[in-house]
């Protein structure tokens, strides 16, 4: 698979796919509020049933989302993670770039100007 | 014959559907970006459209990995509006337009288009925000059938700009071969520029924005010597879905104007944007 | 560098599969039939593949009508067999080659295939058949890699004769840039002639059988003139799998010589057939 | 939608298809053993959970194909359907055609030679 060097981006290609699939289709899965709910309740049991491996189990635990994109994981997935987590993509935007929700949103609004 | 009266790319953040359904559109945050919505509504109201093409992309509510299309056309009596994980609000249904369905499809597969077709389909904030954006009195019943067609945005490859050009084409020349005196306007959504995900979210591009939004009106085959990758690059890896809003103009197989544009930054993560077109084709300009 | 060195072009009826299940390749109906895979199994011996590439078409196993695709490529470590509502004992999992299976997605949608990626993926009848046909020695351990393409042919419109054989030769282009040096071949499964449903049910058009068994080696793309509804007038309404033979055919770019034929009236409902082509490029004639 | 005067022949396009969906939808769900088994403890709840209208209902209680293809089936999909009924396809083709099934077999065999 072509690498592509844009900065501080991974674009989910096949390589990417193979590594996150198990991560990917459980947080497809957390569209549904049963699931959502029975994942609450006991997060290491559902992480079993979707066959996570250690790497994705250790993110997950860690709400990484650097981490959940190593090991494979589809941002368009991972957001319904983060939707139980109460979190929105300026939250996570701050955790991956490491600067406070309010500084991400001034770089955000500097960005229109 | 059905014809094309216009096209509407507009952005579908889901943070827009969460403000309306919070009713806060005269919030200070959004006011401005709402207020952009009223020449759009006024263009509407005097294009009458009888169906919406809704060229818009799944962000993992109807497709997952196991079976990812390039490309989907919905093909159902009705559109489910379905949670996608935070809980919102679900709309009511889209009403379709079946026999209009299966007549793009018919067409997409003679033109050599390897599409999808979806006889039962749920549909995203990519398809339901703008229609909420568009259609802001709807009280629960659309006053329009719908045609949902989603473009590949989740799992490269994706399909190329130029790849989405042809198939907006071939939508164009499907619609207008349709022999129902039927008024369609074309909606391209998603974008613009934004980035979600890795130690480059937050990233914005206004300078290849507000390229884009030149371009596509008056040089869209400009647009088609891009790649994805270039995309990714100057977009931003969400910015892809300005795949939709190609589609969407080539669509547009007359005289293109444009009616009136929006840029407003930021929407959420996302520099949002709208745009409304005019089309006019040669039978359009001889009824008139 | 991958080379495809041959095809083998099979009948995929389920009752072969119910005939192996229950052992009874000796019995008097079934002897004609099975002795006529040992030229193919001998010439598989020497051809030696490290992957198959499956062209066949699911009948309702793993898509549906919610999500019907035209051309379907599976991109999974391995491929799982499903009972079909009928019972059947369900094979070994058959394995997979992710890495190639992404190059060749990379490449059909770089040359504007529209495909479907399948990352999970159950494979029925015309998969699983034409495996335990070709490598009846298998016990439980398949010797090769597959690499599953699927081709539409449940719900019309359907890809042209013309589409498959383009779809097969960009196959063929895909395979031959991979940079490991694999031996593939190709299969093509199903046909011939028959039809289950309507009143023409038994259907079955030896004349046409055996012009398609001529033409397909010596003047493929004549076979591309044909439509789809031509196959269904001339072939039947099932006769239409022909399409995975054609795209089969299309994948062998170099210089083609058939190795062997088989055709018998009937396997169940069809006219059952065989051809094991081999197929030698410029590269595979220097290395010789 | 076209029509093609191919005899005796409903290609299985979209118009048939928005016909048949319920039915089909019932008939796909036939993969699993588990659904095979709960239509046949009571076929009508089966039948009512997939939604199926009165003409389906009529063609399933009355195992007839043709009525079936008329109703809107796909013949992948009632393969499923005839396979509980333990029919092969020489079966549903003999009842489709109004033959005895040694009749069926006979017209199979004689198209060989
Ligand atoms: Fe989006
Ligand atoms: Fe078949």
């Amino acid at each position: 698979m072509q690498h592509h060097d844009i900065p501080g981006t991974t674009v989910f290609d096949g390589e990417q796919a193979q590594k996150g699939y198990a991560l990917n289709a459980m947080c497809y899965s957390f569209n549904a509020a049963a699931n959502r709910d029975e994942f609450k309740r006991d997060e290491d049991a559902y992480c079993t049933k979707y066959g996570l491996n250690e790497e994705q189990r250790t993110a997950i635990r860690e709400r990484n989302v650097l981490k959940l994109l190593a090991a494979g994981g589809n941002v368009y997935y991972l957001a319904k993670f983060a939707g139980i987590l109460n979190l929105n993509v300026q939250d996570i935007g701050a955790q991956q770039t490491g600067m406070s929700v309010d500084a991400f949103k001034e770089k955000l609004a500097a960005a229109g100007r | 014959m059905a014809q094309i009266v216009g096209a509407i790319a507009t952005s579908h953040i889901p943070a827009i559907g969460k403000a309306i359904a919070e009713k806060r559109q005269n919030d200070p945050y959004w006011k401005p970006f709402f207020d952009g919505y009223a020449a759009a509504h006024a263009w509407l109201k005097q294009a009458r459209p009888d169906v919406v093409v809704m060229i818009y992309n799944d962000h993992g509510l109807n497709f997952f990995l196991d079976k990812m299309p390039t490309f989907a056309v919905g093909a159902a009596a009705q559109y489910r509006s379905e949670d996608e994980g935070w809980g919102l609000p679900v709309l009511n249904s889209f009403p379709g337009d079946a026999a209009l369905s299966w007549h793009v499809i018919e067409h997409l597969v003679a033109d050599e288009f390897d599409v999808v077709s979806c006889q039962d389909m749920a549909v995203d904030h990519g398809f339901t925000v703008p229609m909420n954006l568009m259609f802001p009195d709807a009280g629960g019943q659309w006053p329009v059938k719908t045609l949902p067609v989603s473009i590949n945005t989740v799992q490269h490859p994706l399909p190329s700009p130029a790849r989405c050009w042809k198939l907006g084409r071939a939508i164009g020349r499907a619609i207008e071969s349709y022999p129902k005196d039927l008024r369609v306007v074309v909606f391209g959504t998603g974008g613009l520029s934004h980035q979600l995900d890795g130690t480059r979210a937050g990233f914005i591009n206004k300078k290849f924005d507000l390229y884009c939004l030149d371009t596509i009106v008056r040089d869209p085959e400009a647009l088609t010597k891009l790649s994805v990758i270039d995309l990714v690059r100057e977009a931003g890896a969400q910015g892809v879905e300005f795949l939709n809003w190609i589609a969407m103009r080539g669509a547009l197989l007359g005289n293109v104007s444009q009616v009136h544009r929006n840029y407003h930054i930021p929407i959420s993560n996302t520099a949002g944007a709208t745009l409304v077109l005019e089309n006019r084709t040669a039978a359009q300009s001889q009824a008139a």
